[in-house]
């Protein structure tokens, strides 16, 4: 039992920083605001959901289990809320966007 | 009692200071009042103490600020030989400012900072330890530096900085020498000197150089005398005070403290102090008498004369021995009363016919005779003539001099004795008998008659006072040369 | 002495504290700008409590520690978060006043630069 | 522990009082607005009474502690009052009554239209913060603690300096501000090397505990550098002159007067009580080499200065380095010696005389500034005829300034002095003597203009209330008082204190 | 902890980095966000030291309102800038550091402040060293009296009981922080509304967040000072996260900021100290000192002082990041 518990959390805890990795990269190499916050929010949330999904198991009390959930809850929604804001303010001042490849 | 009593002497002073401080600058008749209750206080009082001290009574008064650092107020007889003087001039002095200052600015202040000044006189006049004795001493330098500017005009700002300048200069220097010798011996008190003659002689060679040095400012000792023909632009009732009641007094009456108290005589001797002291106010006696002569105008010719009369005193203490102490001892009373006389009468003339130089006194015996017969009276004294008080003064420090053995002192009275003549002289000459030429001007309205008999009289009575100090100069213990071979015989003898 | 100590848990942010505070003294002496400075202050006040609380887990490492220190830690974060609220507003009143967000070289008369502005 | 009303006895139960009371009047000025014009002063006079509470029991009963909230210490916070901090409290009560009347002509929390003023309400509370600050820094006994209180201090005096609003001011106060934060890091710094090393900081136990060691050193530098910062201590000097020349005058006298003296009590807390071994003679030299340092430097700048505040200002700057020359005079070497305690209550003796001065010389600045319009030195003739009793009191507070008898300043010159020839160490009485000489050509170069007579007689733009003015000479006053009745305060001085040697010096 | 014994290592090493960065960096603006991330990694620094209070503060306060106010002081700046003609873009602009007008330090004074900085990191590392082995501290006799407090968390019990003193004063601290900044207001708007404007429209995403988080913080913040007596937590994370929330609802033009000279917000602001200071007091006739709590009565005490000051908290730190007034008032 303990043993696939920790191999759930093992997985989806590396799926998760997978995830951060591939935002992070995204956030470094892609040429534009949209295009750094479409990976930044997305690839985010998508990890840190990952990495609460296998930490939940190893919660001793199912109530923190569901705090854990909470903050993925919260986060996401600054992200959402974040990435909205910005995009909006990029497209106000009028800044460069990427039309794709020259 | 005996505690209260110096106290209250002190208050006299101290109390009118600081009520005419908070009184408006209208009230001048309430400012006269307690002005002069104080000084007509303080004179019983000091009666009683004279008569105290002559009896054998101790007056002492003691009050610690810290634990080393003593408040002390003891009274002996040469306490008294300053107090007195003070006392009976300030109650003159004040009524001559009282005249001289009518309608005048800043009186509040003025008469304020007056009467401060006499309390700290008072209070070095009454010190028990040295530490008490420059409390005084600041406290008179600080409340007289702003009679000295009074007039707030750009050559009174000017001379108050110099005043300035060289008395707190040299009251750093007296108190360094005080805390170096507290630091070798304890605090240092003027009735008994314990443990200092075991001290390091350069050190208190040293320490003897910065003491004297530091008063020597005060008494106006060459070459550290050149505020005090400075200040004569004050009023003049600031220059008798600076020259007779208070600040060039302090610094002699200080010196004699030094030497007599702090060091004793048999130390000043020992460390071979005595002799450069007198050298040292021998050529102050010379140097202030051979630039008095060349001064044209009456104040200044009159503080040089100042600088070179003070140094009578010094001379008498440097040379150490009873008689020529004696001479010097009273000469701080009869410098005074010939002094301030003379300040008195050159004041007067400048209020009453805007006299300031000597050209300007042709004939004017004849218009002023009261005025001028006092000026002449001392004038005469200075010059050392007898029966005036100066006589006395001199006669003692040359009989002195030869008792100490020190000859070349006789040539110095002698030839300040025929310098004082060529400077004083003229003047007596052009008064009263050179015809009036016109080079003084009446005032347009003749002055009220208070304010002339309030410059007039006060010369009057020193002058009186003066001649018979000369006069009864044998009368025991209480004319001034009593009471200075009482405090020779009885404090300082062998 | 014992340099072993610095290769601890402890001792390793002990350390990382003691530079943070270096590097936080150096900016606050060259760097002008005042929200820089400000942000240097910071930065020793943050190198100051990781010592204080590397000092504290050495009396009882693991989770805990010893609560003195950090109640202090927290108290001490608190106060400079007050202190950086007054600076910054100082420091934006001086900007909008003047125009300028760094302090003159040499303190001056206040009333002179009263006249200028 | 029903039953036990007061603590072990009343007089500790003060203690705390002394800091809640300041905090307390903060409390209600805020919430009453407009309508708090007569708290701030009841609660200075209130403070004043407490202040003489506690220094007459540790008169008569010797050190006070209270543990708060019953924890002693190392667990808690202790509270103690020996006859420095009694002195402290005492002295910083009986500035604040005066400046508070004077304030009140200048900070009025009711506007003219009835609205509420900006800086006329906010002025009272941050005084009273201030209070707090110095109360709790003079009465605490944990290192922790004290950096608590001296931010307050802080974050309350800095937003004085720019009170009035004025655009020169705003560089000054976060010069003064960023000096004032890395001073208590630094501090801070040094407290928890120590709770490290020892595991406590109430100072009791720490003084115990202290060897002399390095790390006990490394501590004790970095706490001093910090508390030098505070203090305004040559070379960590130069925020102070404008910060406190551009402050209303209120507040000037508040922070010369007071606040700089928090930290310098603190290194004295630091060297002479919790490591008096570690005071060797290089240490205590330096200290008193920055000391001479800056009452020479401080002293030469304040005599170029064309504004009288500015004066004032550099003024303090030099009279500071005075209190510094007491760490070579008292401490050096391990044993006290029989003039210890004379140059220790000298130093302190400075520091309170000193208090009073420079406050009735900044708010008389003040009022020149009111009356006439300026403070420029050189255009103040005249002043002594319209403002006399104001340059009465400049001409009284600079005694202590010059350390001319009688005033305090004189009393504290003159115990630092003897110390210093007894124990033939020429040279810091040398710079005494330099400095006081210094201190009254820039004293008499103010009262010099101010006594001259103006061609035509100046005219008061404003007239000056005769309440602020009486103020201004209660103060001076005091100043001149200390110096005559210095016995009372002297031996308060010594209750407590470790080095209570007034045997020796008889 | 052996599981990944370079994970301390790491971790400083990125936090210097990000010190260096902060310091070092071009612009102002990229030297806060520096700072902001140095926060956050010292609090999982402080997670690693077993300090999860002080973790909290330092997440919480140290990186995010200092980082608010910080980022706030740079784009107002930017906007005097722009005000006056200085043609600067707001915020993403690289604000040129040092400014033109801003002097740059001598040779010399960078060589006294290479040597200085080293000097004193130098000697704290030495001081390190030097650190007694057997560390003394006060876990146990934190522990031994706890009973007494009614409280569960240490650290709480040190805060509000042990050291309650301090946290009276930190309290009085934070309020003078903001008397200090309402003090710099120009005469005129003093009584108005402080300068925070809401940026949002009435149907934007901002707005839908402003209606949407508050329940949420105030249950978070509720739940943190509830929880400060047993765990981690308390009032200090719980009014930062209330003022969070308040914030949030104002910039989302949901609640009106106050007027400064409003009384209910003054009340606010000192309810907390007050309500401290009232209980303090009833400590000489309950338990015989200041701030003495009957252990009976000791943990109710506790959480009606952590209640009024989580009031005064999130409004002072609120109020704070909002900055002085800058509106006339009515």
């Amino acid at each position: 039992m303990t043993a696939a518990l920790d191999a759930i959390t093992v997985v989806f805890v590396l799926a998760g920083c997978f995830f951060f990795l591939a935002g992070n990269v995204g956030l470094l190499r892609f040429p534009d605001t949209l295009t750094r916050l479409h990976a930044l929010t997305k690839a985010d949330n998508l990890g840190l959901g990952l990495v609460v999904i296998g930490l939940m198991p190893r919660m001793d009390h199912p109530l923190s289990a569901l705090k854990l959930l909470l903050v993925w809850a919260l986060g996401m929604l600054a992200a959402a809320t974040v990435g909205q804001l910005i995009a909006r303010s990029v497209l106000r001042r009028g800044l460069p966007i990427w039309k794709g490849p020259q | 009692m005996t505690g209260m009593l110096p106290l209250l002497i002190l208050s006299t002073s101290l109390v009118p200071a600081v009520v005419i401080f908070f009184l408006p600058e209208a009230a001048t008749r309430v400012r006269a009042a307690v002005n002069l209750i104080g000084a007509l206080a303080k004179l019983p009082l000091v009666g009683l103490i004279l008569d105290g001290v002559a009896a054998g009574e101790q007056y002492e008064l003691r009050y610690t600020l810290v634990p080393g650092l003593d408040f002390l107020l003891r009274i002996d007889a040469l306490s008294l030989l300053f107090l007195s003087l003070s006392a009976f001039l300030w109650l003159l002095t004040t009524l001559y400012a009282l005249a001289y200052l009518r309608d005048g600015a800043n009186q509040s202040r003025f008469f304020g900072f007056f009467s401060l000044c006499v309390a700290a006189t008072t209070g070095i006049a009454m010190s028990g330890s040295l530490i008490t004795f420059f409390l005084f001493y600041e406290l008179l330098t600080l409340s007289t530096w702003p009679l000295v500017a009074h007039r707030g005009d750009a050559r009174s700002i000017a001379s108050g900085s110099h005043y300035l300048a060289y008395t707190l200069a040299g009251s750093t220097a007296l108190l360094l020498g005080i805390v170096w010798l507290e630091g070798q011996v304890g605090p240092v008190e003027f009735a008994a000197q314990t443990g200092i003659a075991g001290a390091d002689p350069n050190t208190l060679r040293w320490i003897f150089l910065l003491m004297v040095g530091g008063l020597g400012v005060k008494a106006a000792l060459f070459p550290l005398h050149s505020w005090l023909p400075a200040a004569m632009v004050a009023p003049a009732p600031v220059s008798a005070l600076l020259h007779a009641v208070a600040v060039v007094k302090a610094g002699a009456f200080g010196i004699v403290r030094v030497v007599y108290d702090v060091f004793g005589i048999g130390l000043v001797t020992d460390l071979g102090l005595g002799v450069p002291l007198a050298a040292v106010a021998s050529f102050t006696i010379i140097y202030g008498s051979l630039r008095a002569l060349n001064q044209s105008d009456i104040k200044r010719r009159l503080a040089y004369s100042t600088v070179s009369q003070v140094s009578y005193i010094i001379l008498g203490t440097g040379l150490a021995g009873p008689t020529a102490m004696i001479g010097g001892l009273v000469h701080l009373i009869h410098q005074g009363l010939m002094k301030v006389t003379l300040f008195f009468c050159a004041g007067a003339l400048a209020e009453t016919l805007h006299i300031y130089r000597i050209q300007e006194v042709d004939g004017c015996g004849r218009r002023m005779p009261v005025t001028m017969l006092a000026f002449s009276i001392c004038a005469v004294g200075m010059i050392g003539l007898p029966p005036v008080a100066g006589f006395v003064s001199k006669w003692y420090l040359g009989t002195g001099a030869i008792e100490a053995g020190q000859i070349w002192v006789l040539f110095v009275l002698a030839g300040s004795s025929v310098l004082n003549a060529l400077y004083f002289l003229p003047i007596l000459y052009r008064t009263w008998f050179r015809p009036a030429t016109g080079t003084w001007r009446e005032p347009l309205t003749p002055l009220p008659a208070a304010k002339v008999w309030g410059l007039v009289s006060p010369a009057v009575a020193t002058a009186v006072a003066s001649l018979a100090s000369g006069l009864l100069a044998a009368a025991q213990p209480f004319s001034p040369l009593g009471w200075a071979t009482l405090i020779v015989t009885r404090d300082y003898g062998p | 002495m014992s340099v072993d100590s610095l290769f601890t848990q402890p001792g390793l942010y002990g350390v990382t504290g003691a530079l943070a505070i270096g590097i936080g003294v150096y900016g606050l002496i060259v760097r002008p700008h005042l929200v820089r400075k400000i942000i240097a202050v910071n930065m020793v006040g943050s190198g100051v409590f990781l010592l204080f609380g590397a000092v504290a887990d050495r009396a009882a490492p693991g989770p805990g520690g010893d609560p003195v220190p950090h109640a202090m830690i927290i108290t001490g974060i608190v106060v400079a978060l007050s202190a950086t609220a007054l600076a910054a507003t100082l420091t934006l009143r001086l900007s909008r006043e003047t125009g300028r967000t760094a302090l003159p070289p040499e303190p001056e008369d206040p009333a002179v630069q009263d006249k200028e502005s | 522990m029903p039953g036990v009303v007061w603590g072990p006895d009343v007089g500790s139960g003060l203690l705390a009082l002394a800091v809640v009371l300041p905090v307390a009047g903060a409390l209600l000025i805020l919430p009453l607005g407009r309508h708090a014009e007569r708290v701030p002063h009841l609660l200075f006079m209130a403070g004043l009474v407490l202040a003489t509470a506690i220094a007459y029991h540790v008169w008569i009963g010797g050190v006070l502690t209270a543990a708060i909230g019953g924890w002693p210490a190392p667990l808690g916070i202790v509270l103690r009052a020996d006859g420095l901090s009694a002195v402290m409290l005492l002295t910083t009560a009986l500035v604040l009554v005066p400046v508070g009347i004077f304030a009140a002509g200048e900070f009025q929390p009711r506007t003219a239209d009835g609205r509420e003023s900006r800086a006329g309400l906010l002025f009272w509370p941050l005084m009273m913060g201030v209070w707090a600050g110095l109360n709790g820094t003079f009465l605490s006994n944990d290192l922790f603690n004290i950096y608590v209180a001296l931010e307050l201090l802080t974050l309350a005096a800095v937003p004085l300096v720019t009170l009035e609003g004025k655009a020169g001011t705003l560089a000054a106060a976060l010069r003064y501000l960023l000096f004032a934060l890395l001073g208590s890091l630094l501090y801070m710094l040094g407290a928890a090397l120590l709770y490290g090393t020892h595991g406590t900081l109430d100072l009791t136990l720490l003084a115990d505990r202290v060897r002399d060691d390095a790390s006990a050193l490394i501590a004790a530098a970095l706490m001093t550098a910090g508390l030098l910062a505070k203090t305004a201590m040559f070379p960590l000097h130069l925020w102070l002159p404008p910060a406190h020349g551009g402050a209303p005058a209120a507040a000037s006298a508040i922070l010369s007067a007071l606040v700089v003296k928090a930290s310098f009590y603190l290194v004295v807390r630091l060297w002479f009580d919790l490591f008096p071994s570690l005071l060797d003679d290089t240490g205590a030299t330096v200290l008193g080499l920055f000391g001479a340092a800056a009452i020479l430097s401080g002293s030469v700048l304040a005599l170029r200065q064309a504004r009288l505040k500015l004066l004032v200002a550099y003024s303090t700057l030099a009279q500071l380095g005075y209190l510094f020359l007491m760490f070579p005079l008292a401490g050096g070497g391990t044993e006290a010696q029989p003039w210890t305690a004379g140059a220790w209550s000298g130093g302190i003796f400075h520091a309170v005389s000193h208090a009073f001065a420079k406050a009735s010389l900044f708010l008389g600045a003040g009022i020149l500034v009111q009356g006439i319009g300026h403070d420029r030195i050189a255009d103040l003739r005249g002043a002594a005829r319209s403002l006399p009793m104001v340059i009465a009191a400049f001409g009284l507070s600079g005694l202590s300034l010059m350390g001319l008898p009688p005033s305090g300043g004189f009393i504290a010159k003159w115990l630092l002095l003897t110390t210093a020839m007894a124990s033939g160490r020429w040279g810091w009485a040398v710079v005494m003597f330099a400095g006081g000489l210094l201190a009254a050509t820039y004293v008499f170069r103010v009262l010099n203009r101010a006594m001259a007579t103006p061609e035509q007689p100046l005219r008061l733009v404003q007239p000056v209330h005769q309440s602020r003015q009486l103020a201004v000479l209660f103060l001076a006053l005091v100043s001149v008082l200390l110096g005559l009745v210095p016995a009372i305060p002297f031996e308060l001085l010594q209750i407590g204190g470790g080095l209570s040697t007034v045997e020796g010096f008889r | 902890m052996t599981a990944f014994p370079l994970l301390d290592p790491a971790l400083c090493f990125v936090i210097l980095t990000t010190a260096v960065l902060a310091v070092a960096i071009r612009t102002v603006f990229a030297a806060v966000v520096s700072f902001i991330v140095f926060g956050l990694l010292m609090a999982i620094a402080w997670v690693r030291l077993g300090a999860v209070d002080v973790a909290l503060t330092e997440a919480a306060i140290g990186a995010g309102l200092t980082g608010v106010l910080l980022l706030s002081t740079v784009a107002r700046i930017a906007k005097h800038r722009a005000d006056r003609g200085d043609d600067v873009p707001i915020l993403e602009g690289p604000e040129p550091d040092p400014a033109p007008t801003d002097p740059l330090p001598g040779l010399a004074t960078q060589s006294l402040a290479i040597v200085l900085s080293a000097a004193v990191a130098a000697a704290l590392v030495a001081a390190v060293a030097l650190l007694p082995v057997p560390a003394p501290g006060l876990v146990a006799e934190v522990g031994s009296r706890l009973s007494e407090t009614g409280v569960e968390s240490p650290v709480t019990a040190v805060l509000l009981a042990y050291r309650g003193y301090d946290t009276l004063l930190e309290i009085v601290v934070l309020l003078f922080a903001l008397l200090g900044v309402w003090s710099l207001t120009a005469d005129a708007r003093w009584g108005g509304q402080p300068g925070l404007r809401h940026l949002a429209r009435p149907d934007g995403v901002m707005a839908y967040l402003g209606r949407l988080l508050p329940p949420i913080g105030l249950l978070v913040g509720v739940y943190l000072f509830w929880i400060g007596g047993y765990r981690p937590g308390g009032a200090f994370q719980a009014g930062t996260v209330l003022a969070a929330v308040w914030l949030l609802a104002v910039m989302a033009g949901l609640v009106p900021i106050p007027k400064v000279s409003g009384i209910r917000l003054r009340l606010a602001l000192v309810i907390g100290p007050a309500v401290f200071l009232a209980i303090g007091l009833a400590g000489y006739p309950l338990h015989g000192a200041f701030l003495g709590y009957p252990p009976a009565i000791a943990k109710v005490l506790i959480i009606l002082i952590e209640a009024g000051l989580t009031i005064s908290i999130a409004t002072i730190l609120g109020l704070l990041v909002a900055g002085a007034p800058e509106e006339r008032p009515s």
